[in-house]
């Protein structure tokens, strides 16, 4: 902002000097010593609304973190930890939830965070048919009130990481609401978070400012912007110019070539997410486990995660990431061995077969590069792969709706730092998005979601990673290490869970 | 000749060709004297435009230059100046009035901004207001009328005459001392021909300036100039004053120009036509450049060898002609063989035969819906408006009137190219609008055309024999010999069939035009200003041509055109057309010795006369043509008719005959006899 | 002249209302948009209440009927993610647009203009040759690469100008550029052609033939007719400009209309979609009336035909 | 440049891209991971990458080479299918007038009121982006400048007296468009597509930037581009290679096209030209 209208200034007292020297003067207020705190965060797009009630993407999560609050939260470390929530009970297998709320929290319109204005935000978000965060609590079939301040949730099965949900769910000023109505609120919204939104101008800025009463103490960055800038090239440019200060997800290619720079650290984190292949069994072409096992073993994890990927990888041998909790060490990643896929290929006499291969090419970094990789190793033992690059918004109806036809690439990051969601949608035949059906891991995953025991958990998921493995159900790759971009005057480091959350986070230092 | 205003020695001229620079003009000298007006009378391509472009110093760059010569204007060497030098000349000493009216001024400036220009350019301290007047008076001068808001219109908004008034108001703004006049009547119709020599005559008088008229015409030469000289092939081959060279030509080529035209006091069947093509830039002869086409000296060794210099043959009269001294008997020696070949020919009876008439249109009426100038809806462009007549077969029955008059439009509409919104066509016995689609068109195929425009009327992407065999092609009829035969028999050499048009003259386009029209043995051909484009020359070969293979074939032609002497020339009955309706009709005898309608005697009066020593009255019609989208009531002619009463306006006349039982005109005065005169 | 504006309105009018359906009808086949409004763990089921909801389980004629009846009103839906109107984000968009895009054409046929008559009147073949060998450099080199280099050179290497995103003149700068440049070799080809074209005409000959200097007869004659076949062009241009600099306002982040189709299209937000195309094609035939409206100006054989 | 040069360059380029494939050690899809973004000259695992190698380590002379045949097939295929409607439509409309031509420029009107951009982004989200849709996609949304050429001249040359005279021989309009219409309507529409020919390659590269064009494993000069884009600072070679290319055959096509088209307007211009 104030360097802006120094430069701004500068232009109108040139004003009748040429193009090239109004450039001159730019660059000469570009040193200009900015007296606020302020830290300007690259996203690939901006938020389609700051309404959370009715928007799940997560570029948008990463600005309501900041904004409003919920009843707990992840920790950096992947635990779950108290937020408006200070404890919460357990009952009846996991099936009733009280949480106890925390006395004093702020919207920032100063009035107080109160258990009616938790109950209002769930009960608005259940009601409308409309909003893609309902699914996120379809478990719930009560919500009550108990004593002045707690709350209560009743679901309808056991679920053990419910504490983790409701971190998707932020909550919501009902008065200011319903006193602004959903679509003023939606750009000119009200949290109880560590920030204020100052002003949102569509597709160029999110604005924020510190909020100077949070209950955790305010935040030590005075104005946080988020600027969409839709290309990969735009980010590192946006950042070696200065004009960003964390530019998130870099892709190997610009890790290596921004490292160069002045004025530039990599920060790198094994992230939640990992990339894998799943197979459709029920087509009859890749029913059979051998199959599925020549291509487990076709793929060099090795190679993709050190040359092509630079190290921003781990070769992985299950869905869940290690920093997921219910990630089993001890299980390895597939190795590489052509000899034995193409053995295993002559096994069950594959002739040739064409296998489609689905991947969508526009929502992870490298994704396209790392599909064509792997491609190129199941030709290299004679499997006849046919790509098929998709948008993203191509790709997950098929996903969603269980219609890919052979073979596909997919990517998981659990926001929730749970495997319990990767039970739910890769594996429980109920629900699952996988293919790889069986009785016994139904079992396994509902047994887990009624468990207390963390460590008895941990063994029964275990188990169905075992089964999956054994099965080539899947084909994991590798567990995905993110690198961020950031200016060396930030002190800063990114989280595993993909998350930008301000408000404890960076100290800034010089400009 | 003491102190000539211009003096031009030696000049030559060269351009670029595809084959290497080549000399367009070569040699050529010749004084303008103070006062005098000077003619250059050559065909396409004898170098007279690029000349007075020289003088101009507006020689396109690059392509064309000047290699040898001097151009004085008033003692100082034009060539000898730089761009910058000469523009103090340019407008000033000397300035040009161009051929094309519409597109030599500025489409999107108003009229008296142009005109002002010349004034504001040469006189920087005139203020608006001076100069605003100085155009004013220019355009009264030039009988521009409502000079004022003529001022404010766009040349868009004027007519053809009076653009060229406009261009001569400009050309004598800073009174010139001369003024280059090139082909300055050339695009307009004869009357406002008439107007506009007159103006230009007028404002010649005002300004006291010497004149140079470039012209192909020489009718328009031996009327408005002193003296002239006779160009070809980039060389002047005569020169003198212009009662001596049309008396007694002393250079075969002036005899064969001036023997070429069709006249109207000497009724010839057969026109003397110089024979072959004129010398183009790049592919000239050796020799006397006219030496291939010249009849006088055929086989002179002389003639071949070497180009003959112009000597004079009396003290003012100059000629370049190795055989001079026997030019006059020559001359004679055509004449005598002209009348006997005429003698030897059949000539057809005018008037009607007892057999039914080939062709025979009542009432025919074509109207176009034309979206109103202004404001909403349509209006209704009576182009024909209920024209009958009849064409005998082996007849030729011409067509005469003014541009915009309809003539063309009723040719198109026999043609089947325009639909007839009322009356009959009946072809051969036959009504041609009662048929069916496909029979009416065979029927039809017993009637061609050939159009006016030679570059327009052939596909430039097909070669000349696919041109030539097309109609057979298109009626399934390949036959390859009949284009052979064709094209022999309007003298298209053999070798011609796999050339595309653009390597041939416009006489031979036309030609290859008419073989084609000839292609589907028609017996009707419908002439639209068919020889009209052609040089004068080139104009009397194709004449015979058609006349010989009426003769041959026994074909009728619908001949349309402007030029009365050609119509005259060649036709058995004429009518004459004015917006939308015949008003005179009759043997082409009757009609051009007795006109009856005061259209038909402006029109004739209005004809440039060869000789120069007949004065002829001179009936200037005055006024422009009526548009034709809003006719005057009652007789159409009424508002440009010297006669006119005001029962004119009341009705419309009728064709009543007029003294012979076969000659018609629609005049409710005509019949009175009035003589004529201003 | 009145009915000619008035011919020309309701031939507008008319393309206008096809552009609505071919819209319509475009933007339904792009496949169903509700799995994508909902997250991973959403069910079928909470997919088909959507589908209802949102009334996509109609019948395409009656979505068109309905569809068109609410459009008259200018009613074009809410977005399906963005929970406001679709034709609001797509007007909030429009300044950037037109700023970028006038900039860039003012810029660029500015240039073409300067450069234009700077090598008539100099007459120089070398000029000449130069130009149009910027021209068609310019014209080989894809808008996306040609950005990127801009950014890497001035706003990375010379730290003279920003790279992303809206705001004062410096940030308009480099994409108004990247834009400009490409309509420079346009215009210039274009002027220079009907500059040729010009060249060989009478009045021309006239002017030269009253006295005229050179650069008069260029300026005061040539010009205004060699400005009419430009004219016309630039109609059209602008108009692509306003809706198609997609790759311009991506490579420099800016917040255009061009690129809220774009990511509207990778959403399938149907009404965001049909609104945005409507606003390009309203402003294209808009812009297209005025040039009729100015080649009249311009031209004096129009005004009155 | 002359024409000549042009077309020497276009030609060796062509030839290059027909003849390369055949060579061995230039599989545009053999990858190498090891030899991922090697540069220009150098010999990776025994192996010499004369013009380096990209992600995958897949030799950039087959990749480009096999590109240049994807961009030129798609652009030439598209001008053929662009140029086949629009000489169509503008014939019809030009010559037969009445409603057909109503609709006809009615439509194009519609076309061109939407930018082309827009369009072959919302309809390649439909139909999904591959060789065939990109091709045909390209060739149905860029009839309308030559629809509008054709139309124009079909307006002035049907009333042309040699199309006259073949209609007073009987010619049907079918005859007419044929034998006159078309042949005299295609040089100028040869003009027009080499000028598009060039759009088309970069409006190809812009759609493959924006992930709706030639997909991946199958290169085109644009993805190429695309695809080096964060790389550039590794190895500028990726993008800066195929980007020279793509101005070898616009700027050749168009050098050439001028250079047919200026013989006649060189000659036209200097006629008149100024002193």
């Amino acid at each position: 902002m104030t360097q802006q209208w120094e430069r701004m200034t500068f232009i109108r007292l040139a004003g009748a000097l040429t193009v090239a020297s109004l450039m001159g003067f730019a660059a000469s207020t570009t040193a200009a010593q900015a007296q606020e705190r302020r830290l300007v965060v690259a996203q690939s797009a901006d938020v389609l609304t700051l309404d959370p009630s009715v928007n799940t993407a997560a570029l948008a999560i990463n600005v309501y973190l900041n904004v409003y609050d919920h009843l707990t939260q992840i920790n950096a470390d992947g635990s779950v930890g108290p937020s408006l929530a200070l404890s919460w009970d357990i009952a009846d297998g996991a099936k009733v939830w009280t949480f106890k709320v925390r006395g004093g929290a702020k919207f920032h319109d100063g009035t107080l965070v109160t258990v009616d204005d938790i109950i209002w935000t769930y009960k608005k978000i259940l009601a409308d048919a409309k909003s893609p965060v309902r699914p996120y609590l379809k478990n719930v079939t009560a919500i009550d009130k108990i004593g002045a301040d707690s709350v209560r949730f009743t679901l309808d099965t056991p679920f053990i990481t419910f504490d983790r949900q409701v971190t998707l769910v932020s909550v919501l000023p009902q008065k200011a609401y319903e006193a602004l109505g959903p679509e003023k609120f939606s750009v000119q919204p009200i949290g109880s978070g560590p920030f204020k939104v100052v002003r949102w101008v569509k597709d160029s800025m999110v604005e924020l400012v510190a909020n100077a009463d949070y209950w955790g103490g305010a935040p030590q960055v005075d104005r946080v912007t988020f600027r969409p800038v839709p290309t990969e090239a735009a980010r590192a440019a946006g950042l070696a110019s200065g004009e960003l200060d964390i530019v998130p997800v870099l892709p190997p290619t610009l890790v290596a070539s921004l490292s160069q720079r002045p004025g530039i650290r990599i920060e790198k984190v094994p992230s939640n997410r990992t990339v894998y292949v799943g197979f459709n069994v029920t087509n009859p072409g890749l029913a059979d486990v051998k199959l599925r096992r020549a291509i487990d073993h076709a793929i060099d994890r090795e190679a993709i995660t050190s040359k092509l990927l630079r190290g921003m990888g781990t070769p992985i041998g299950q869905i869940p990431a290690p920093v997921l909790f219910g990630h089993d060490p001890a299980i390895k990643a597939t190795a590489y061995d052509p000899a034995r896929s193409r053995q295993l290929l002559a096994e069950v006499g594959y002739k040739g077969e064409k296998i489609v291969f689905q991947y969508p090419n526009n929502r992870w970094a490298f994704a396209e590069e790392v599909a064509q990789a792997i491609g190129g190793y199941l030709k290299a033992v004679g499997i006849q792969v046919e790509l098929q690059s998709m948008e993203f918004s191509a790709f997950f109806p098929l996903w969603l709706g269980n219609k890919l036809g052979h073979m596909y690439m997919f990517s998981l990051g659990i926001t929730v730092m749970d495997a319990d969601l990767i039970l739910n949608l890769e594996y429980e035949s109920e629900v699952s998005h996988g293919y790889w059906r069986n009785a016994e891991v139904d079992n396994l995953a509902k047994q887990q979601r009624a468990e207390t025991d963390p460590e008895q958990r941990k063994k029964i998921m275990s188990q169905v990673w075992r089964m999956s493995q054994e099965n080539a159900a899947f084909a994991p790759i590798y567990n995905e290490i993110q690198a961020y971009g950031v200016r060396d005057r930030v002190k800063w480091s990114p989280r595993p869970d993909e998350r930008l959350n301000f408000g404890y986070g960076p100290i800034l230092t010089g400009n | 000749m003491t102190d000539p205003v211009l003096s031009v020695r030696n000049l030559t001229i060269e351009v670029m060709t595809a084959t290497g620079p080549a000399r367009a003009v070569e040699n050529v000298s010749f004084d303008v004297a103070r006062g005098e007006a000077f003619g250059v009378v050559g065909e396409s391509g004898s170098g007279k435009s690029l000349t007075m472009l020289a003088i101009m110093g507006l020689l396109p760059v690059g392509q064309v230059r000047v290699t040898a010569g001097e151009i004085l204007l008033e003692g100082r060497n034009l060539l000898n100046l730089s761009f910058d030098e000469l523009r103090a000349f340019r407008g000033k000493q000397v300035s040009m009035v161009f051929q094309d009216p519409m597109t030599s001024f500025n489409p999107v400036i108003p009229m008296g901004a142009q005109i002002g220009e010349i004034v504001r350019i040469h006189q920087p301290a005139a203020t608006a207001d001076e100069v605003r007047r100085r155009v004013v008076d220019l355009l009264d001068l030039v009988g521009v009328p409502d000079p004022e808001r003529c001022y404010r219109q766009y040349p868009h908004e004027f007519s053809g005459g009076m653009r060229q008034r406009a261009m001569i108001a400009m050309a004598v703004a800073n009174d010139p001392a001369l003024l280059i006049a090139d082909e300055p009547t050339t695009a307009l119709d004869v009357t406002i021909q008439a107007q506009v020599m007159a103006v230009l005559a007028k404002a010649r008088q005002r300004t006291q300036a010497s004149m140079i008229l470039v012209t192909h015409d020489l009718g328009l030469v031996a009327e408005s100039v002193d003296r002239i000289a006779v160009m070809y092939g980039g060389r002047i081959l005569e020169t003198g004053g212009v009662d001596a060279i049309f008396e007694a030509p002393g250079h075969p080529y002036t005899v064969g120009l001036l023997k070429s035209l069709p006249r109207f006091d000497r009724a010839v069947d057969t026109l003397h036509a110089i024979p072959g093509q004129p010398a183009m830039v790049g592919n000239r002869p050796s020799g006397c450049l006219f030496h291939p086409r010249c009849g006088l000296g055929e086989g002179r060794v002389d003639c071949r060898a070497r180009m003959p210099e112009l000597l004079n043959a009396t003290p003012a009269h100059w000629v370049a002609c190795h055989a001079r001294g026997e030019t006059a008997r020559w001359a004679t020696r055509i004449d005598v063989d002209l009348r006997q070949r005429a003698s030897a020919l059949d000539r057809a009876v005018p008037g009607f035969s007892e057999s039914q008439p080939l062709l025979q249109v009542e009432n025919l009426h074509t109207h176009f819906r034309v979206a109103r100038s202004r404001g909403w809806g349509r209006e209704v462009l009576r182009a024909v408006n209920g024209v009958s007549f009849a064409i005998d077969r082996r007849q030729t029955f011409g067509l005469v009137g003014e541009s915009g008059c309809g003539k063309s439009t009723l040719g198109r509409t026999l043609l089947g190219l325009h639909r007839a919104t009322g009356g009959r066509v009946v072809l051969a016995g036959r009504d041609v609008a009662q048929m069916n689609r496909s029979r009416s068109r065979d029927l039809r195929r017993m009637m061609q055309v050939v159009f006016q425009d030679p570059y327009a009327s052939l596909d430039p992407r097909m070669d000349i024999h696919d041109i030539v065999a097309e109609p057979l092609m298109i009626n399934e009829m390949r036959d390859d010999a009949r284009v052979r035969e064709l094209m022999d028999r309007v003298g298209l050499p053999a070798d011609a069939a796999r050339r595309k048009p653009a390597e041939f003259s416009g006489g031979q386009r036309q030609r290859i035009a008419i073989a084609r029209a000839l292609a589907l043995n028609p017996e009707l051909i419908i002439l639209d200003e068919a020889v009209s484009s052609l040089d004068v020359s080139i104009q009397a070969q194709v004449i015979n041509l058609l006349k010989q293979l009426q003769q041959e074939f026994g074909i009728a032609y619908l001949f349309i055109s402007h030029n009365l002497a050609v119509v005259r020339h060649v036709s058995d009955r004429v009518a004459v057309m004015y917006l939308g309706r015949i008003v005179e009709v009759g043997p082409s005898d009757l009609v051009f010795n007795d006109p009856r309608h005061p259209y038909t005697k402006a029109l004739l009066a209005a004809v440039p006369v060869l000789d120069a020593r007949r004065t002829r009255t001179k009936f200037v019609l005055t006024g422009d043509i009526p548009n034709p989208v809003r006719p005057p009531s009652g007789c159409a002619f009424r508002t440009r008719c010297a006669l006119a009463q005001p029962s004119c306006a009341r009705a419309v006349p009728e064709l009543t005959a007029q003294g012979h039982p076969e000659h018609f005109a629609a005049c409710f005065v005509a019949a009175s006899n009035t003589p004529i005169r201003t | 002249m009145t009915r000619f504006v008035l011919f020309r309105i309701g031939q507008s009018v008319f393309t206008v209302f096809g552009v609505l359906t071919a819209a319509f009808f475009l933007v339904r086949l792009s496949g169903d948009p509700t799995a994508l409004l909902l997250p991973e763990q959403a069910t079928a089921a909470e997919v088909a209440a959507l589908r209802t909801e949102l009334g996509l389980d109609r019948p395409l004629w009656l979505q068109y009927g309905l569809f068109l009846g609410k459009a008259l009103q200018g009613d074009f839906g809410m977005s399906f993610r963005q929970h406001s109107s679709a034709l609001g984000l797509v007007l909030e968009r429009l300044p950037a647009t037109l700023e970028l895009a006038l900039t860039a054409f003012v810029l660029g046929i500015g240039m073409a203009f300067v450069a234009g008559l700077a090598l008539r009147l100099s007459g120089s073949r070398r000029l000449r040759a130069l130009f149009y060998w910027i021209a068609f450099v310019r014209q080989a080199i894809p808008i996306f690469w040609f950005g990127l280099l801009m950014i890497l050179l001035f706003s990375v290497s010379l730290r003279w100008l920003p790279s992303l995103g809206r705001g004062g003149i410096e940030h308009l700068i480099l994409p108004a550029l990247t834009l400009a440049t490409f309509e420079f070799a346009l215009y210039l080809r274009l002027l220079d052609a009907a500059f040729s074209e010009q060249q060989t005409q009478d009045y021309v000959r006239t002017a030269y033939a009253k006295g005229q200097t050179r650069a008069r007869t260029i300026l005061q004659h040539m010009l205004p007719n060699a400005l009419l076949p430009i004219v016309t062009v630039a109609g059209i241009n602008l108009g692509v400009l306003l809706g198609g600099a997609v790759v311009t306002e991506t490579v420099f982040s800016w917040p255009g209309v061009g690129r809220l189709i774009v990511q509207s299209v990778s959403q399938r937000d149907y009404p965001v979609i049909i609104a945005g195309i409507l606003v390009t094609s309203v402003v294209f035939v808009l812009i297209n009336l005025l040039v009729d409206l100015l080649y009249a100006v311009l031209d004096p054989r129009v005004r009155l035909s | 440049m002359s024409a000549g040069i042009a077309m020497a360059m276009l030609g060796c380029l062509i030839a290059a891209m027909i003849l390369i494939p055949a060579l061995p050690g230039y599989d545009p899809y053999g990858q190498n991971l090891s030899a991922g973004y090697t540069e220009p000259f150098q010999t990776i695992e025994g192996k010499l990458y004369l013009l380096g190698a990209d992600a995958l380590g897949r030799d950039l002379v087959g990749r480009l080479a096999l590109a240049t045949r994807v961009s030129l097939a798609i652009s030439v295929a598209a001008v053929a299918i662009s140029m086949t409607i629009g000489v169509t439509l503008g014939l019809i409309a030009g010559f037969f007038r009445g409603p057909a031509e109503t609709a006809i420029m009615g439509i194009a009107d519609l076309q061109l009121s939407i930018p082309r951009v827009l369009i072959l982004i919302a309809v390649t989200a439909i139909v999904g982006p591959n060789l065939v849709n990109l091709t045909l996609l390209l060739g149905l949304t860029s009839w309308v400048s030559y629809g509008r050429v054709a139309r124009a001249m079909t307006l002035s040359l049907r009333e042309r007296e040699f199309v006259l005279a073949a209609t007073t021989q009987g010619a049907s309009p079918i005859w007419n468009i044929r034998k006159h219409l078309l042949p005299n309507v295609m040089p100028q529409m040869v003009i027009v597509g080499s000028f598009e020919l060039g759009q088309i390659i970069i409006l190809e590269a812009s759609l493959s930037y924006l992930g709706l064009g030639i997909q991946p494993p199958l290169p085109s000069l644009g993805l190429m581009i695309s695809e080096g884009q964060t790389a550039l600072e590794i190895n500028p070679w990726l993008s800066v290679l195929p980007g020279m290319v793509i101005f070898i055959v616009v700027a050749g096509v168009q050098f050439i096209s001028q250079g047919f088209t200026a013989e006649g307007a060189d000659a036209r211009t200097s006629a008149m030209a100024a002193p």
